[in-house]
């Protein structure tokens, strides 16, 4: 879970499909060999708003899938919210037109060599990369619990054929649209324990990982997440998108969450300290 | 054949596009993109004397055609870096220019001893748009008298080989007051510029944006700040060289540098925007050279301030 | 009821936002497009003692976000101005805030005493940010001494009655330190800030684009250098009234000067890109005021600056 | 020819078509009522880039024609050189999309009130306003003739039905690749010589209108010229437009291109000043 992504490989991908689901938009672009080297957890970069763009950097999202269809036929998919100027410009582009695409970037889910019994939590649009991780983790022999929440229904990222893979799905909004009325952290404690969970993986706002991360840890459950820190550059040169990790030396780090995350362990990671550098962190003064 | 060599001080490059410090690393993560030996120079990260945890987050906020950063200048301090960077970059074959960054005079003093023989550096870029813990915080480049404390500090440490290169905020009333500075301080060319004092508030939470409050401005906003600092120092210091910096993310960008009064040109924020830009704006500015009739890119150095009436 | 009401210095105004100096011209070009006296102020072109043919051309170059401009303060002088432009002003119902310019400390002292008797006009806006013919042509604002000099001699011929905001240029070391100066020499408010000096070189003939050379950046481009500096000056001075301007296209932009400390905001290049951009502004800055639930401008003016932990 | 344009609106026009003809483009706009409201001569201007563009400043061009055709109907024509990064995303834009568009902007040419034989000369582009004016001049019963230069065939731009209302077309270009090989000022003296001609009227490039200015000085004839300034407003605020112009009483004034033109009495302009203020000019120090 560290370190420079090798694969990472910048395309003009042209966008094959791109259709609204919800509250998002699920994009698909044609990335030829591209496809083969992304993991589930890794992300992709892409430029915004065109030529002659006020908009100076990229935007990161999360790889939703992506499918092997050889060096033509690669394709890459993401779940885009329409959030500011850069994504709801992005929402708003047709087939047929190339964006230019940094990607696979970062780590990736880490995957246990033997079959486990494994939670999945999403947040909003960060059930996206969990489909994938999910087929992963069945082809491996996992039992695969999922756990989707969001404010409301809309905003619930849960595709038919991505609910193949998984053996239970329960889906928490607050305002009671789908599922169960309240948040995700509400359903996880009973599922850990009914359902004798070794792992976490989650993806969502850090709130709600930081939530799932208390859980967790009180119940010695391994909790791998996938963060979301603004970043500048998304391949490690600018340091604007550091948090601060634990490492196995007991030493706290601001680490890049573009390349030693966004998938960490959520274990390591000092929580709620935007805005401050922790005590005891290496090079703090 | 097009003559691309280029120099500052006594140090000679292959050609005259660098990366910015702070923008690159020590170069690692941009090698998957492309060999860091074609780059006229890697530009490091300014080092200081000490590991460096930076400031906290957020640390950046886009702007209109730029952005804002408070990195705080995290690092691993000048031993690991003497001991693991520029090692792996000589390996690389790249050009190496390292950046230095102090919070005192004596700071300056020690790294240039720890840098004087290191072996396979082509110049120091003094960065001295950093705050004086020793003088309320206030930037050492903003006032002449730290401005050159600093620079001889690194001149008189340094010994005679490796070449200085001064690294300028545009952040004053006179730049070329202080560019007067810091050359009869000892330093041989000089850096321009480091990012403008910005801020942005966060409209949603109704505080400033960035956990540092204030944050450098940096990209294509920047370029015609950048013009006319290049351009008034070299039209006050004509032989001084300069590595010229600001929103460059063409080769018409580091074309209009360059006939400001810039040798060379730093990248900065455009790779943020583009893994390769470094490359591509080198590969622009040859061409845009070539087309101008130029066959050389000396030629081309400050160009701009030719007598009305020269074609 | 929302109040949106603000003032600078003695002076009231209706609504916060105004339009910029030198970009509304008198305003006769602005009201065919809507009602003058909608806008919390005119802020006419800067008026000089003389007519003023202003530079050559070219006078203008787009810029990533933004444009460079060097006018030299084109206009028919005061006489005329305050016979022809002040009465049709006046009979538009329009708030009238009007921009004096000098070369010397005697001409601000002259433009002031013209003004004192004058009605219809709300503040004299005097800009301090162009170039001293007695001082090898320094600007005014750049230097403590001259900033003060020429708002004294404004503020002696005045009379008492007149508020006058300073108007700054964001190109010195220390904002603060000017803003202090000017404030202890009379002025009763502040206007921040005037375009950042910028240069823009043509690539295809090869020198500079305006022929002034440097000309002043505008627009969104510099907005962070905007927020940075108003909020520097609020922070050193929370009683002193600042009238905020720099890169406003949006009611968000405006909102943001506002949070900085701005208690009236201008609105410059964005009428050029957009000739009602000043009413859109109005419109969506009450919209923001009122969504993040204030029940005055004045509550949220300066509201970034609240401490830590506070809603 | 002077002042504010009392007709000016702001509104969002809709493009109705978008062709390339030769090295330009025509584009139609559909403007309801303001079509009415144009005269040759005018010009409107356009906000380029979209949203988030980093362009801030509007372009000008010239009104092709406008055709009335009701509040509803009403069109508006230009016909684009792409040049730089605005008009190229101009000539970009596909039908259906909106733009912001100012217009009628600037003075009109002086219409005589009584049948005058009339020059009109038109460099590039700089054809487009003139045959609208040759509408209006045919209908006061002038004769016209009419000049058309560019540096090559593709640059000329002369639609069959606007050669309709001339009594005379000559083209000219630079390589020869059509009509005459040379420049407008080479065939412009025997023109005015053997068709007596009273008045001409002239856009294009300014070294253009500088030359021809000069022939119709020495010959007594009274030339209209639509001049090209760069603009940073184009609604007389921001006095970047500015050009050296002598009044009635004498005296040289920095006016407005803008509002005072784009069409103006190229014997009143002080010619060829780019870079400096004319000695003499009013408040010069
Ligand atoms: C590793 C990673 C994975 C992500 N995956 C997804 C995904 O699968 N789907 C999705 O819709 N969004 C995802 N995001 C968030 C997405 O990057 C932001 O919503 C997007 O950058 C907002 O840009 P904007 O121009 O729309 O908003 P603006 O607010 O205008 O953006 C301004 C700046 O802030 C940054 N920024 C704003 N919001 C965020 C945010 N939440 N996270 C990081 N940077 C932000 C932008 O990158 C930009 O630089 C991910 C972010 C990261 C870091
Ligand atoms: C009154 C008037 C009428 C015009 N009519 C036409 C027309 O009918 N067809 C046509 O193709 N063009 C016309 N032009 C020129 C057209 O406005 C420019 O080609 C266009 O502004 C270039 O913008 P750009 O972004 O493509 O180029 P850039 O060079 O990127 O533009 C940068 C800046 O310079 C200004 N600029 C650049 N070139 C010119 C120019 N030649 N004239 C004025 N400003 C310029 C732009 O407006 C912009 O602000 C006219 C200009 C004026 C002033
Ligand atoms: C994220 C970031 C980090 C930077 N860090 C440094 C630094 O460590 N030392 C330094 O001298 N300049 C630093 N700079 C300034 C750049 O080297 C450069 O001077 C400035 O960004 C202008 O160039 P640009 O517009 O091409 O980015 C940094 C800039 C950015 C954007
Ligand atoms: C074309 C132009 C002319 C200007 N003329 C003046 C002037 O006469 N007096 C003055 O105080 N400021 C002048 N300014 C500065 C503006 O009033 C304003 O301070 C600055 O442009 C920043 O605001 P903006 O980004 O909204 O344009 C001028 C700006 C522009 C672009
Ligand atoms: S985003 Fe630049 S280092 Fe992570
Ligand atoms: S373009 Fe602004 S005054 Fe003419």
């Amino acid at each position: 879970m560290s370190g420079i992504n090798r694969e990472a490989r910048q395309i003009f991908a042209e966008i094959v499909s791109n259709k609204k689901v919800g509250a998002y938009h699920h994009i698909v672009f044609s990335v030829g060999e591209l496809a083969n080297s992304a993991k589930p957890g890794n992300f992709v970069a892409i430029s915004v708003g065109g030529q002659n763009s006020a908009m100076v950097l990229r935007r990161a999202f999360a790889i939703y899938r992506t499918f092997d269809r050889g060096a033509s036929g690669g394709l890459l998919e993401i779940v885009v919210a329409p959030h500011g100027a850069g994504s709801i410009w992005l929402t708003n582009q047709l087939p047929g037109f190339k964006v230019d695409l940094v990607a696979p970037l970062g780590t990736a889910f880490g995957i246990p060599t033997e079959p486990v019994r494994a939670l999945l939590v999403g947040g909003g649009y960060g059930s996206a990369p969990l489909f994938g991780l999910s087929e992963v983790l069945k082809s491996r022999g996992c039992r695969i619990d999922m756990v989707l929440g969001a404010s409301t229904a809309m905003k619930i990222y849960a595709p038919l054929d991505g609910k193949r893979s998984v053996n239970s799905l329960t889906t928490v909004t607050e305002d009671g649209t789908t599922g169960i009325t309240g948040k995700v952290t509400d359903v996880i404690p009973g599922i850990i324990e009914t359902n004798q969970i070794d792992i976490i993986y989650s993806c969502g706002p850090m709130g709600m990982l930081e939530a799932i991360n208390v859980i967790a840890q009180e119940r010695g459950v391994v909790h791998q997440c996938a963060i979301e820190e603004a970043m500048a550059c998304g391949i490690g040169v600018c340091m604007t998108c550091v948090l601060p990790i634990r490492g196995e030396d007991g030493v706290i780090r601001m680490l890049r969450s573009c390349i030693d995350g966004p998938v960490v362990d959520g274990g390591s990671v000092i929580w709620n300290s935007k805005r401050t550098i922790p005590e005891g962190t290496w090079g703090r003064n | 054949m097009f003559d691309f060599k280029t120099s500052l001080g006594q140090a000679n490059f292959e050609n005259p596009v660098f990366t910015a410090s702070g923008c690159a690393g020590s170069g690692k993560e941009l090698s998957q993109f492309f060999d860091l030996a074609e780059l006229g120079a890697v530009v490091t990260k300014s080092i200081m004397l000490k590991p460096r945890s930076g400031r906290a987050t957020p640390r950046m906020a886009e702007t209109p055609s730029g952005m804002l950063n408070s990195i705080g200048l995290q690092g691993p301090g000048i031993d690991l870096f003497l001991e693991k960077d520029i090692p792996w970059l000589r390996d690389q074959g790249a050009t190496i220019v390292v950046s230095i960054a102090g919070e005192s005079v004596e700071d300056y003093a020690i790294l240039a001893r720890k840098l004087r023989a290191v072996s396979g550096i082509s110049a120091l870029e003094v960065n001295i748009s950093c705050p004086n813990v020793e003088n309320r915080g206030q930037v050492f480049a903003c006032h002449p008298t730290t401005a050159r404390a600093a620079i001889e500090a690194v001149r008189r440490n340094i010994g005679g080989e490796l070449p200085i290169i001064a690294k300028l905020t545009p952040d004053v009333t006179s730049i070329v007051e202080i560019a007067e500075e810091v050359i009869s301080a000892g330093a041989d060319s000089l850096a321009l510029i480091n990012t403008v004092l910005g801020m942005v508030i966060d409209t949603n939470t109704m505080r400033p944006k960035l956990a540092g409050k204030t944050g450098g401005l940096s990209g294509p906003a920047i370029r015609p700040v950048a013009v006319r600092a290049i351009y008034q120092v070299h039209e006050a210091m004509p032989h001084v060289k300069i590595l010229g910096m600001g929103g460059v993310a063409s080769g018409r960008d580091a074309f209009e540098l360059i006939l400001a009064g810039a040798s060379a040109v730093s990248v900065g924020t455009a790779t943020f925007g583009n893994p390769t830009a470094v490359i591509k704006i080198k590969e622009e500015l040859r061409a845009e050279l070539i087309s101008h009739g130029f066959d050389s890119l000396r030629e081309a150095v400050g160009y701009a301030h030719r007598p009305e009436g020269n074609l």
